[in-house]
């Protein structure tokens, strides 16, 4: 057991400070106000402080901090992407990723469990040969591994799909694909970000943004005006909102990702194993849960309703994989918001309005993004330009058309 | 010790069918109507199970379904609950989540830890240094998780159905059955369910000892199994309401969805626990589960038990265990003024001392803690304090609880209700409902059985009118008049800290105070962080309590501090009922059982089955590939392209319809006559190729791709119909059989096959007839993919088999062959032709593609011609181009989608390769970066094992590059 | 190969389920031109229909007219045009047509009719404003007592209401088709009608069902013991 | 699962449709405007919360028709084929 738990036997009062402060009220004016109190930008206000010294910033969140994307995803994190840009950019977020628990000095289970892309296709095998090729060329352990590699590190997996499916060819494996607490991504951000000087306000709503000029000179919310020069959106799924008060257009549609839970079981499940072809995605949490999830809902909706056909599908798809599943019983099921892109990458950084930063189109990669993210969006707010690594996402991107090619890289992109 | 009792009426066991059973290695009886709780407490099995976090002992709590800590496994299943599952002869148990067994478990040792233990201990260490964590992990994730899974297990095939109603009535108590009689008086069809394997519900075991109930419940009973409208289903959950009432049913066999036109939630309630010290152990139960124990299962709870009541049924219960012998030490009320009915005078007439204005303080545990010895009671203070000073125990082995409730609505949550806490019930009750959802009985805060009744009664008559079925006055619904059912406030501390809020998941209350001083101060936030109600039960026992104890943390009321959003599933449910038959839609062209007949290699393309190969003994499969390329090229080969799309354009507009869908040009295109045609999106990107056929002056025939043709259909009729044109569409890619017949012989094949005249004037390249093929009526089109002289035959699909076998039987004397896939990409990849998606990529533009001569000059106007005017104005990046690999060479070969890496940078990818042509040395095809794509270019491709392959960029086509042999 | 014992005619049609049928020890036989299983193997004896049945029929003639003319052709070569969207209307020999758009018909034969087969010679590849709309469509026939729970198990559409006489799109075990719900010897039926890439997958997932519920697989000539000889 | 109404087969579930995005301009009329005028045609779409218009697609039938419905309570409000906007409620 660690000596870091003996305090806790040691006092007789609970020995934990408040993570974060709850400021009564909000102040006139901040050097920049983040709206979204996820990870992203959580992230985004601990870097500015850290990174950049920009520590007069107020996050606002209209419900509680990581109760978007943060608390609704699968928590899944990898870098294996297909275009040199995202495999880059979340490379980058894997780094930091793997550092956090120490940094924050919290432990979010960050969990390097191996990933599998399987391939049912030869057509799809060729995609992942693709990106593994791609991920090598940067350094990014990534390899297409045969049927007997698969059966090996993931024995109870059916490779014939029980004939219901194409059987699987191959996969990408992808060894540093992990999960991760993903609430507890948001805490840290939000105590480091606390510590350091901003401010965060639960259950405080933007009612629109002030732009004069082309410039941003405020914020409106329910609490009363802000004024600031800069203003990151950080809202994920509710980024139609935002845009729609400071006038841009924007490729954006919302639709609904659903997840489900099964019951707590005892571990047998190691890898994170996903296949386009049956859309699933699966892992088992630390807590013994098999966390499963599917692509995108067919159709655009700003709604976290559930739906049966979702849970019938992914239960066909985990039976397709592992047959003896069949007793297991799901406990639960969900659902978040993804601001899909038609190139399948975000839309980050400056916007034809100055002081107007966005950070969006995270469709559903939002989560394995979180670190990087906040890192590039800090930078590019204390700088007014774009981080390197996000250049190829700005907004500009579609009236040049120069799109982002990760949308080859299949349906559903865990 | 056996503590059954006598036959009692209504029970749910079946004496005339005793069953044998295995508990933990015990041999066991009980009978068929027993859960496996029941019997084993009828057999004073009190330990039956541990729980999650400390490996305390659990026993019966709720015996309503929600004790997650009675958790078992047979080897087969897993996480069953021991208040759910039936027993049945031979069934063989073992508790889950020990370690050498529920008595001896190794792991209770968790428990003398727990001071290190906090809530959310585990955010606060293992991460360092980093690389334990993974040690410490895996340690945590043993101990975590309940029970196993088994690998070996075969899968199950379970059917789903589908049913349809007029009102769905959840719950068939009281209110339920009044609601769903009320309905079908006024003709609508209703569905009428019950998660119990008896209808009744609180009739069952609350009211059993009341004779003009039980009349009441007979009369209804029987009204509901004579009406015509009602259909009742026991033993159904309902498991989740979705969008407009599309219902989850789950029974032990199936999952039944069902659309229903309204619901009525008539679910009642869940009794609450009471907080106090060792509120957990077994022997500390719900009042209404030593109620389900006696009435239902005929065991007498407990010997002498002490009540913990803030209401009325409290004393019921109370008086029903007096009843059946058990001794009430006493009931301990946690009202300062006591009851305030005649219950009260009943309990002290049967010699219940009433301890008014005390609760518990604590559970003494006997030695080994699977049982409980005494209660501590304790007097409150008027703020609800305990006065621990003044404790005094009481001898019992048993302590009920009856605290307060809370409504089952989660499936009214689901379907759109909304809910606010009313002081006058001290619950939730409906603030806001749907149309077409109705709340009623306890579940709508009324608690008094003729008020249940009469709620239910409203509520079907509400759903008829809501359903246009009654037109009458609907009765007002009768208002709970009496003291509120529920405590606010059950939780008490004595500074203990075994005084549980959340069985499932361990936490007790000072982890709720620990996590709020930690700024975990909303509802969410606590949820997340402690993770009250995230175990197996869902919360069912715990959220009301959490919302308590966090409004008071806050010092705020609980419609501030809100509720927590209940999700799908009300139970788990297993994932082979909602998997259920599992139907994945294949599809076969007319010609599939020839080829398996034949020796074919079958392979999955998009919903189709293709021939890849045909296997020849002796020869590898790439050695048959090329066997079949070099047959097309020498003899004649038959291909079957049936998965091939098959539209029909027709009508006046037919010609320029096509001009909008193409890059190319199709008004002047001569009758008889094929042209290739490249179809983009809006933006520029290629979607789409094939061969589009001018069969009259408003027929055409168009070919798409195999796995994008439904698609391409549709949007074809959706440009239809924006662009207004007189076309008619026909889809007849299933309905046609097709065949490529290719090869310097293929004419004399088919010769005597037609009627058609196949002379080269007469039937040139690029033409296109309709004749008789073998008798059958057909398109026959002079294409070129694999670069042969070469007839694509297609006919109805029924005929597809008898002009396949004719052809192979005319083309015997001449070598016929059949060929597969790969040789057909072979055999087009020398002709330099691309196969759009494997060609080209989600971004890929005509000018890379090297397909810009397939764009129409001056056309005004296709389908992603604005896009494509601006991206030629920019440089092109990449370009489609031929690799041709040395005959005599060493190292590796690529792959497809290996890279052409130029001074350590990316610039290009191989997209299609053929290590083996007929050409006698390997070629490909690549994008390539323009300034390095001029032919005779030496490039390197990195191989997947990190070599590098040398290759020089060819003209394509590599094969017959004046097209001499396809003419 | 029985094809070889029952030596087919030139253009012989087969059914997209002829491998099915056959692996069940088909008898056939042939009417009009197509190649009927009309009795299995292990069909139950005698003439009862079972409590589910199914039959497959796809070698029923078809004929489908699309194009704004397509009313008017049908009215002139004789046949009683439903004038409403998905009404069907006997043909004179046997059979029917059922109107699947504003200017879309499909007719199929009886057993033992022509007119379709007429038709279909008649507009050869199609006249003015009048396109053949290939229609090969397999054609299964399902019926007895618990037909409709055969229904019930693959598809979300509720036939206690369904107006028998009009046909209806909708999707079967996930498969696209046209039912027409009818009434076979005072019995529920249903007629289904699909692409017949899709018949060896929906029929082997009918035939699940069907047997699950105590039902067989029957030939045509249950079902139309007057089958032509 | 929802139950949509198309306008030729009447109310049925929504499995048995295909979304096919928001009702936009017919491109015909947007091809002569400037460069960047075109992209945001292309690209861009009007996802804010609201009542959109949308194409869907009954897939057993394949008939496409037009909807109205908000994007965040998911009501469907009027359903109509193509053109039919002004006639059919």
């Amino acid at each position: 057991m660690p000596y870091r738990l003996l305090k806790y036997a040691l006092h007789k009062d609970h020995p934990e400070p408040r993570m974060f402060r709850a400021p009564e009220r909000l102040k006139e004016e901040y050097d920049a106000v983040i709206i979204g109190g996820g990870g992203h930008g959580l992230g985004a206000a601990y870097y500015l402080a850290k990174e950049h010294g920009i520590t007069s910033v107020a996050v606002l969140e209209k419900g509680y901090i990581g109760g978007g994307g943060t608390g609704r995803n699968t928590a899944i994190v990898r870098s294996n992407y297909l275009t040199p840009e995202g495999a880059r950019f979340y490379q980058e977020s894997v780094d930091l990723f793997r550092d956090l628990s120490r940094e924050f000095n919290f432990n979010l289970f960050y969990s390097e469990r191996g990933h599998f892309t399987l391939a049912h296709s030869p057509a799809s095998l060729n995609t992942q040969r693709w990106r593994a090729e791609v991920n090598k060329h940067l350094g990014i352990d990534s390899e297409v591994v045969d049927r007997a590699f698969i059966k090996k590190t993931v024995p109870e997996i059916d490779l014939d799909a029980g004939g219901h499916q194409a059987p699987i060819y191959g996969a990408l494996y992808h060894p540093p694909g992990a999960i991760a607490r993903h609430d507890a991504v948001a805490w840290g951000y939000a105590r480091g970000a606390d510590q350091r000087g901003a401010e965060i306000h639960q259950q405080t709503a933007v009612t629109g943004v002030e732009v004069r000029d082309g410039e941003v000179a405020g914020v409106h919310t329910d609490k009363g005006f802000i004024k600031t020069r800069k203003v990151l959106s950080a809202v994920a799924g509710w980024t139609t909102s935002i845009t729609r008060m400071v006038g841009l257009r924007t490729p954006l549609v919302i639709h609904p990702l659903q997840a489900l839970v099964t019951e707590p079981l005892k571990p047998w499940l190691n890898s994170i194993v996903v296949s386009a072809s049956l859309h699933l995605y699966m892992s088992q949490s630390s807590r013994g849960e098999l966390v499963a999830g599917a692509s995108l809902d067919p159709y655009e909706l700003i709604s976290m309703r559930s739906t049966l056909d979702f849970a019938e599908g992914m239960s066909a798809g985990m039976l397709d994989l592992f047959p003896f599943l069949g007793d297991v019983k799901i406990l639960r099921q969900w659902a978040g918001l993804c601001d899909m892109t038609p190139d399948f990458s975000p839309i980050m950084g400056t916007t034809p309005i100055k002081g107007f930063y966005i950070d969006a189109g995270w469709g559903t990669w939002g989560f394995k993004a979180t670190p990087v993210s906040g890192k590039t969006m800090a930078w590019t707010m204390a700088n007014d330009h774009d981080h390197e690594l996000i250049k190829a996402f700005n907004l500009s991107r579609f009236g040049r058309f120069q799109l982002v090619g990760e949308k080859g890289a299949a349906s559903v992109g865990h | 010790m056996d503590r059954r009792l006598p036959p009692r009426e209504g029970e749910w066991i079946d004496r005339s069918q005793p069953v044998e059973f295995r508990f933990e290695g015990q041999s066991l009886a009980g009978f068929a109507g027993d859960v496996l709780s029941s019997a084993l407490w009828a057999h004073d099995v009190r330990l039956q199970g541990r729980s999650f976090k400390y490996h305390r002992p659990r026993g019966l709590y709720s015996l309503a379904g929600h004790d997650a800590n009675v958790i078992v496994e047979d080897g087969r299943r897993t996480n069953m609950r021991g208040d759910l599952l039936p027993i049945t002869d031979g069934l063989d148990v073992y508790s889950v989540n020990t370690s050498g067994g529920l008595q001896r478990d190794r792991w209770r040792i968790m428990e003398r830890f727990d001071r290190f233990l906090p809530v959310g201990f585990y955010y606060k260490a293992f991460h360092t240094p980093r690389w334990l964590f993974p040690h410490y992990e895996n340690q945590m994730r043993q101990v975590a998780g309940l029970g196993r899974v088994h690998p070996g297990n075969a899968a199950v095939e379970t059917p789903k159905d589908y049913a349809f109603c007029d009102l769905l009535v959840v719950g068939a108590g009281p209110a339920g059955l009044a609601g769903a009689i009320a309905a079908a008086e006024q003709g609508l069809k209703v569905l009428l369910v019950d998660e119990q394997p008896h209808p009744g519900g609180s009739l069952n075991w609350q009211w059993s000892g009341n004779p003009a109930a039980q009349e009441q419940f007979g009369g209804m009973l029987e009204q509901v199994r004579a009406h015509d409208n009602i259909e009742l289903r026991c033993g159904t959950q309902a498991a989740g309401a979705y969008n407009d009432y599309w219902i989850a049913l789950v029974d032990d066999r199936r999952l039944t969805k069902l659309r229903a036109k309204a619901m009525l939630v008539a679910t009642g309630c869940f009794e609450q626990p009471a907080v106090f010290q060792n509120n957990d152990l077994p022997g500390v139960m719900l009042a209404s589960a030593a109620q389900r124990l006696l009435q239902l299962y005929a065991v007498k709870p407990f010997d002498r038990a002490v009540v913990v009541a803030a209401n009325s049924d409290g004393y019921r219960a109370a008086l029903d265990l007096h009843g059946a012998g058990v001794e009430i030490a006493a009931i301990a009320d946690l009202r300062h003024d006591g009851e305030p009915t005649g219950l009260a005078q009943n309990a002290a007439d049967a010699g219940i001392e009433i301890l008014a204005g005390c609760a518990i303080a604590e559970a003494v545990p006997s030695g080994g803690k699977a049982r409980i010895q005494a209660a501590a009671v304790c007097p409150l203070e008027k703020d609800g304090s305990l006065r621990t000073g003044s404790l005094r125990r009481i001898e019992c082995d048993g302590i009920a609880m009856s605290v307060g409730w809370s409504p089952n609505v989660g499936l009214a949550y689901q379907a759109g209700g909304r809910f606010r806490y009313a002081e006058h019930v001290a619950q939730l009750v409906p603030s806001s409902l749907p149309d077409g959802l109705f709340v009623s009985g306890r579940a709508n805060g009324r608690f008094e059985l003729h008020d249940q009744i009469a709620d239910g009664r409203r509520a079907g008559l509400c759903a008829a009118a809501h359903l246009g079925r009654f037109d009458g006055n609907l009765p007002d619904s009768p208002q709970h008049q009496a003291s509120p059912p529920s405590h606010p406030y059950p939780i008490f501390s004595n500074n203990g800290k075994k005084n549980f809020v959340d069985l499932d998941e361990d936490l007790h209350l000072a982890d709720f105070k620990n996590a709020h001083q930690e700024g975990y101060d909303n509802i969410e936030l606590v949820k997340r962080f402690t993770t009250v109600g995230m175990g197996p039960s869902q919360g069912k026992l715990s959220n009301s309590n959490a919302i308590r104890i966090l409004a008071r943390l806050n010092g705020a009321s609980i419609n501030e501090t809100g509720t927590t959003t209940s999700r799908p599933f009300y139970q788990p449910v297993r994932i082979s009922h909602l998997a259920g038959r599992r139907f994945h839609p294949q599809r076969r062209t007319p010609l599939d059982g020839w080829h398996r007949q034949h020796g074919a290699e079958m392979m999955h393309a998009g919903a189709w089955m293709r021939p890849e190969f045909y296997t020849t003994s002796g020869s590898t499969r790439d050695e048959c590939i090329l066997a079949e390329a070099k047959n097309v090229r020498e003899h004649v080969g038959l291909i079957d392209v049936g998965t091939l799309g098959k539209i029909l354009v027709c009508g006046p507009d037919a010609a320029r319809f096509l001009e909008h869908i193409y890059t190319g040009r199709f008004e002047k295109q001569k009758v008889g006559r094929l042209r290739y045609g490249v179809a983009c999106d809006e933006t520029g990107v290629i979607i789409e190729d094939g061969v589009i056929a001018r069969l009259a002056e408003d027929r055409f025939y168009v070919s798409a791709t195999s796995s994008g043709a439904a698609v391409f259909y549709r949007e074809m009729q959706r440009w239809a119909l924006i662009f207004g044109m007189k076309v008619t569409l026909i889809n007849a890619t299933g309905h046609l059989a097709a065949m490529n017949l290719a090869g310097p012989k293929s004419r004399e094949v088919l010769a005597g096959l037609t009627d058609a005249d196949l002379s080269p004037d007469a039937f040139p390249y690029v033409g296109v007839k309709e004749a008789t093929v073998a008798g059958a009526r057909a398109i026959v089109m002079r294409v070129g993919f694999v670069g042969e002289l070469g007839y694509e035959i297609h006919v109805p699909a029924s005929q597809g088999w008898h002009v396949w076998t004719s052809l192979m039987e005319a083309g015997r004397p001449h070598n016929i062959r059949p060929f597969g896939v790969e040789a057909q990409r072979l055999l087009r990849l020398e002709k330099g032709h691309l196969i759009v998606g494997q060609d080209t990529d989600a971004l890929t533009h005509p000018f890379e593609a090297d397909v810009a001569w397939a764009i129409g000059k001056d056309k005004p106007f296709f389908i992603g011609s604005r896009s494509l005017d601006i991206v030629k104005q920019q440089s092109l990046d990449r370009k489609l181009v031929g690799l041709s690999f040395p005959a005599h060479r060493s190292g590796p070969l690529p792959q497809e989608c290996c890279l052409i890496i130029h001074e350590g940078e990316i610039v290009g990818r191989i997209t299609s390769i053929a290590p083996a042509s007929t050409l006698g040395h390997p070629i490909a095809m690549a994008f390539l970066r323009p300034d390095l794509a001029n032919v005779g270019a030496k490039v390197t491709i990195r191989t997947t094992d990190g070599r590098t392959a040398d290759a020089e960029v060819a003209a394509m086509p590599f094969y017959d590059p004046d097209g001499a042999r396809q003419k | 190969m029985n094809v070889a014992m029952n030596p087919a005619p030139a253009a012989a049609r087969r059914s997209p389920i002829h491998d099915a049928l056959e692996a069940r020890g088909a008898e056939w036989r042939d009417v009009n031109g197509t190649t009927f299983a009309v009795r299995l193997r292990d069909e139950p004896a005698g003439d009862d229909i079972p409590a589910a049945a199914l039959c497959d029929l796809s070698g029923l003639n078809q004929l489908g007219v699309k194009g704004p003319d397509a009313a008017n052709w049908l009215s002139t070569a004789g046949v009683d045009v439903p004038a409403d969207l998905y009404e069907s209307r006997p043909l004179p020999s046997g059979g029917r047509v059922v109107r699947f758009g504003a200017h879309e018909f499909f007719l199929e034969d009886g057993i033992a009719g022509s007119k379709a087969s007429e038709l279909s010679e008649q507009l050869g590849f199609g006249a003015e404003q009048v396109y053949r709309v290939e229609h090969q469509d397999a054609t299964f026939l399902l019926t007895g007592p618990r037909s409709l729970d055969v229904m019930a198990q693959t598809c979300g559409i509720d036939f206690r209401e369904a107006n028998g006489g009009r046909a209806i799109f909708t999707r079967v075990a996930g498969v696209s088709c046209a039912l027409l719900p009818e009434t076979i010897a005072d019995q529920q039926a249903f007629r289904l009608w699909l692409d017949p890439s899709y018949a060896p997958y929906l029929w082997e997932e009918l035939v699940v069902i069907v047997e699950s519920l105590g039902g067989h697989v029957v030939g045509a000539g249950r079902l139309f013991p007057d089958l032509p000889a | 699962m929802k139950i949509l109404n198309c306008p030729i087969n009447g109310p049925r579930p929504l499995q048995e449709f295909h979304f096919g995005g928001e009702l936009r301009p017919n491109p015909l009329d947007r091809k002569d405007g400037a460069d960047a005028d075109w992209a945001d045609y292309v690209f861009n779409r009007d996802g804010e919360p609201g009542v959109k218009r949308e194409w869907w697609y009954h897939i057993p039938s394949g008939t496409w028709f037009i909807a109205e419905r908000d994007n965040v309570t998911d009501q469907f409000q009027r359903t109509y084929l193509y053109g039919a906007e002004q006639t059919d409620g």
